[in-house]
């Protein structure tokens, strides 16, 4: 039996559901020597944020029981710098690119992104044949835990997050997702907002705020204090969220959070997700988006599912 | 750079909580500053790969008999390396490699000053052997100098130094006593040298802080080679950044590095980051910006 | 140099600041064989709710990496049974008790505190030599997530914490310590409505909520679907939680989630607890919290610092 | 119940995926039934201990030989076994045990009737051994009867079994072809015995629950020892319940079990809730109470 692995978000169609995930795969050139970068569902790319930003002080990273924290701080060379140089390249892929965008106010999200779509050009679905234009959707982060102003306030109320979300949606025709922050009491009512504001689909999870103190220097393990944490100990937290989230709104659902196995993501799509993302998992072993499709398929195979996109209505009650 | 995985020829304890790695290398020939990241267990604790220099190299023997092996000397601190210790010869380790910038080799003519610290010696070894061979063959510069530093004669590892290699230990118990750094200060012949010296060296970062600045004051090209904690290892996450000695920003020691020139890193503001604690009990420090100064300032 | 290790909580003084997890000690007895009761800093019972419960359907547990999720659904004999059975024994411990009470409304909260109090009769300083009434504290556990109503729905909103805090205040001069929960997008404004409503301390954090999926079964793993996560995996976000939460309020925070060893508790304390409680820790190995005492100690010798109660001021910025 | 630090004495495979685990052993000699728990890594995943079933105990040596020593039979399934399997002997391991209540014996006369499904042979094996050892010396009842079940001739195990076990396959490759609950059920003169019989079991979830039917239908009194996952194992966290057969809440697999009598526990449930899975293609089954009937009502 051949499977059907497509997912459709809003325009787009992805050739399989797994991705990587923003922040953890850089532009997709750093990896392309251990990763085949056409065999995958999508690429995240690092956030792109109006200025250039250097990135948090040092050290960023600090390994925790099965998982990490980061405080990268949104490291980016900026607008310009990405259009210049990272788009060119991103042209040269054949997986879907979604452009992760943030911000520290409404007007430098909505900047980026019309910026970017000056610079693209048209929209024209991969493997159609037609020219790549290096940006096939947005993936808004208005989730990071580790900048100041904006992301994770804007986050965690649904009234900013549903007029952002629509005032993207204005200026753009492209796939576009909002990543939303575990961060709170309850992510439905802010996957609605994303929903009513126009989003074709929601991600998440966005990292976990936490701390690790080095307990012999007295300060914390990151020079700002707390970071976001990330890889296989988030993982239940990601895939309660999806369930909920996917139970909130109709719009597809892209589930991530600890993805380490073919395993994690059938959680995450038996819980609701359309499709996944691979994050920490990348570094720990960049083989595993790889491996992680190929056991999605060989389960769909073993179980008689036809389409990836039945699999989130698969999970009994 | 590519992921294989690599069986372990040795993995054999070289001194007090020292061992050293040998792998059947599959990948291109690793140059000597380069490093690669093993990840040392299946299960999810510890998570992420760790990343060891590059102690030296063997070639293929091309009558078709020995494969290549590469080697790492590394220290075992926690969890990783303490798993790593155990695993048997026989036995094989995810790896990833060679990544990063290597040393540059020395200009025709330049001396080279080579100046390992504790468990930094095996990039150095790993060059000073290549550059002993060069020299060998006729093709490279005046014989390399070779420092390397340790705490005492009980922790000095049962490897094979190179001749000549001058040996430094804190209490003097072996060889001159002092640091690698206040040997190479010391000598008012490599002062004399100028730019006709070119400094490589690793070790804690205090060391190169202080070689930094010696090199600085000598008129020393140096190539210093840097450590961060890692979770990429191919310089797409951001995550190893050490601040840029002109306050730009930062660079990444697994892809800009981990070989820094000189006068690209805040040598000092790394070192102050990884002092040694104040003790507690007397009156804490007043507060400051946690890398010290310069980098700190970068946050937006 | 000897350390003092007593802790102050109200009125209360604890031997030392190493306590086990409610819900993961039962009621001290079913642990004697293997730890020595009476070398623990305090003891939070399992919780006691009004009615008997016996608790959600099975599976209740399942591993995660570095962490487990529960769903045990605040099993427990009930108030009557607590007071017949568990009280007499409680009498002849010589730690600190804190009963962990829940509740599914208001009325409920109270009536298991007015009770108690009823039956456990006048309260006297362990170690001053008074017969031990049984119970020195309450915590009232208002951040379960595996209960339908009540539980975390109270944990969430500042006012309803303030309230019942302040009903159970003017009930009790026992110690009394207000349980939060990670859940929120910032514990600040519940653990300073906790203050206000006249809590001693707070602790935190409870659990996460998180959800596994047998992937082959296509089921959550545990029969209620979500469940609670704990254990070294939520160490980052407790550690996070407690340093916002010490700089939100005057009181002492009691700071726990995934603490195995010395070091994880000495991270807790450095973020600004003031005490510590082990939890997920005992299940991986009985001998934790005498471990993690016997670490701290040993530290504190080596730091030069006299008295756990100065641990919290001594993080470097 | 102790918890220390156990030698490992022997760790051999016995099938494919089955091992022998011996244990030199500190504690109190365990009882047929007993179960000790592993911490079978420092590390932190897997998190938590692993509860094991003894499949037998030998005293100490009185003439000052040999230790006491207690060993489990494990099937090799996931993260904790796979590196349980890997532990030389030599090693200790962190154990805590005997725990839970042990297999009631049988009054005097009693015919006992010993079944194991698959890696549920440890406890029977253990208790067949022990009843027989009863009987040679006089004290005990008739020779128990035992029988032993597993998939096929491949998969039996290369263990001392004891002289007149009945070994069943599902596929008849050895011995009786059917399940050890086909064979009991097929024997007449076993139904003659009513009461007089006491059956003893432990296997998978179906396979107790076929037992605890048969059994009261035989009117046999029933010790069936259950499995279910567990975080401290001595009571405290009610994380291990099972649904009582009177619908009155549950009872710990660890502390009130893991051997309960026949009526006590419902089997059928446990058993509906471990079921294979449905094959996903075809339409989703309707939705229902996860734990099915009864215990799936005890919410509050
Ligand atoms: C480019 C590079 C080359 C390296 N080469 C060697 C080598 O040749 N030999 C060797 O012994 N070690 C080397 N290291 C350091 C080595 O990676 C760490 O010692 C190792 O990862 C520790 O892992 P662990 O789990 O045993 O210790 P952990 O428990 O992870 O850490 C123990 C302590 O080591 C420190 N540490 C951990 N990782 C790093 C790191 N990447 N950089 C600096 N400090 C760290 C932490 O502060 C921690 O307190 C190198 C590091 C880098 C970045
Ligand atoms: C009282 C008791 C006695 C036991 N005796 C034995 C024995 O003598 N020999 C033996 O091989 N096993 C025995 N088990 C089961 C054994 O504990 C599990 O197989 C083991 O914990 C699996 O660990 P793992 O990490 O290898 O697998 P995991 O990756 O943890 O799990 C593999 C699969 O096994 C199942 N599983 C895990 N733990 C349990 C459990 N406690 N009960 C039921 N299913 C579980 C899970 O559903 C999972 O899908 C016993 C269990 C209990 C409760
Ligand atoms: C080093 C690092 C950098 C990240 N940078 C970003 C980012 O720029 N934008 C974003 O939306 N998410 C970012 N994330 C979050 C991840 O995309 C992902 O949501 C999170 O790590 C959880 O998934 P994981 O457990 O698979 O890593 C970053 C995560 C890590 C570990
Ligand atoms: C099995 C189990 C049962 C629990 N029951 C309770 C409870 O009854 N009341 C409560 O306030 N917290 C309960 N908790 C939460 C713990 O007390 C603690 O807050 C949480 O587990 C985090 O700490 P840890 O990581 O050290 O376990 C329970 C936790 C577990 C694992
Ligand atoms: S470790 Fe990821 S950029 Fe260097
Ligand atoms: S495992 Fe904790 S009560 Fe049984």
């Amino acid at each position: 039996m051949s499977c059907d692995l497509r997912v459709r978000i809003g325009p787009l169609e992805l050739a399989n559901p797994v991705g990587v995930a923003s922040g953890t795969f850089g532009y997709g050139a750093e990896y392309e020597e251990l990763v085949d970068l056409d065999a995958l569902g999508a690429i995240y790319t690092k956030a792109v944020t109006k200025a250039p930003r250097p990135g948090n002080a040092v050290p960023r990273i600090v390994e925790t029981p099965a998982g990490m924290l980061n405080s990268i701080g949104l490291a980016n060379p900026g607008l310009e710098a990405f259009v210049d140089r990272k788009l060119p390249e991103l042209r040269k892929l054949r997986a879907a690119v979604f452009v992760n965008v943030a911000g520290s106010s409404e007007d430098e999200y909505l900047e980026v992104v019309e910026r970017i779509e000056a610079a693209a050009g048209p929209w024209a679905q991969p493997g159609s044949g037609a020219a790549r234009s290096g940006v096939d959707g947005y993936e808004i982060n208005v989730s990071c835990p580790n900048v100041r102003h904006g992301g994770l306030a804007f986050g965690t109320d649904p009234a900013q997050v549903e007029r952002l979300t629509a005032a993207i949606r204005a200026r753009t025709a492209r796939a576009l997702v909002v990543k939303l922050t575990p961060n709170v009491a309850d992510v439905s009512p802010i996957a609605r907002a994303a929903e009513t504001g126009g989003a074709d689909a929601v991600s998440l999870i966005n990292t976990l705020v936490g701390m690790v103190i080095d307990v012999r220097r007295r300060r914390p393990a990151l020079a700002m204090g707390t970071g976001g944490l990330s890889g296989p100990a988030v993982r239940p937290v990601g895939v309660a969220c999806v369930h909920k989230a996917a139970r909130a709104v109709k719009i597809p659902v892209i589930g991530l959070g600890g993805i380490t196995c073919a395993d994690d993501a059938l959680q995450y799509l038996l819980a609701g997700a359309s499709a996944v993302q691979v994050g920490t998992g990348t570094f720990v072993d960049p083989r595993t988006a790889a491996e992680v499709l190929a056991g999605v398929q060989a389960w769909m195979e073993a179980q008689g599912v036809a389409r990836v996109e039945d699999i989130r209505g698969m999970l009994l009650a | 750079m590519r992921q294989f995985q690599a069986r372990i020829i040795a993995n054999r304890p070289v001194a007090e909580a020292w061992r050293e790695l040998v792998l059947e290398w599959e990948a291109e020939p690793p140059e000597p500053g380069q490093f690669l990241t093993l990840r040392v267990s299946p299960r999810l604790d510890p998570l992420l790969r760790r990343p060891f220099a590059f102690s030296g190299f063997s070639p293929a023997d091309p009558a078709g008999g020995a494969p290549a092996t590469a080697s790492a000397v590394y220290q075992v601190r926690g969890s990783a390396t303490a798993l790593l210790a155990e695993i048997a010869p026989g036995n094989f380790l995810d790896a990833i490699g060679p990544l990063g910038k290597p040393f540059p080799l020395p200009a025709a003519g330049e001396t080279a000053l080579l100046a390992g610290g504790g468990i930094g010696l095996g990039p150095v070894l790993f060059l000073a052997r290549r550059l002993r061979a060069l020299a060998a063959a006729g093709q490279g510069s005046p014989e390399p100098r070779l420092l390397l530093g340790f705490r005492n004669a009980a922790s000095l590892p049962e490897l094979d130094l190179p001749e000549g290699s001058l040996l430094c230990t804190d209490d003097g118990s072996a060889g001159f006593r002092g640091t690698p750094t206040a040997k190479l200060a010391a000598d008012a012949a490599l002062a004399e040298l100028g730019h006709r010296a070119r400094l490589y060296a690793c070790g804690p970062a205090a060391m190169l802080a202080g070689l930094a600045a010696l090199a600085k004051e000598r008129g020393w090209r140096a190539s210093l080679s840097a450590e961060q904690w890692m979770a990429c290892g191919v310089g797409a996450c951001m995550g190893c950044a050490l601040p840029r000695a002109d306050g730009q920003g930062y660079l990444r020691a697994c892809a800009d590095g981990p070989v820094f020139e000189g006068g690209e890193i805040d040598w000092a503001a790394e070192a102050a980051r990884a002092a040694p604690p104040v003790k507690a009990g007397a009156a804490p420090r007043p507060a400051q910006g946690p890398a010290g100064a310069g980098p700190g300032k970068e946050r937006t």
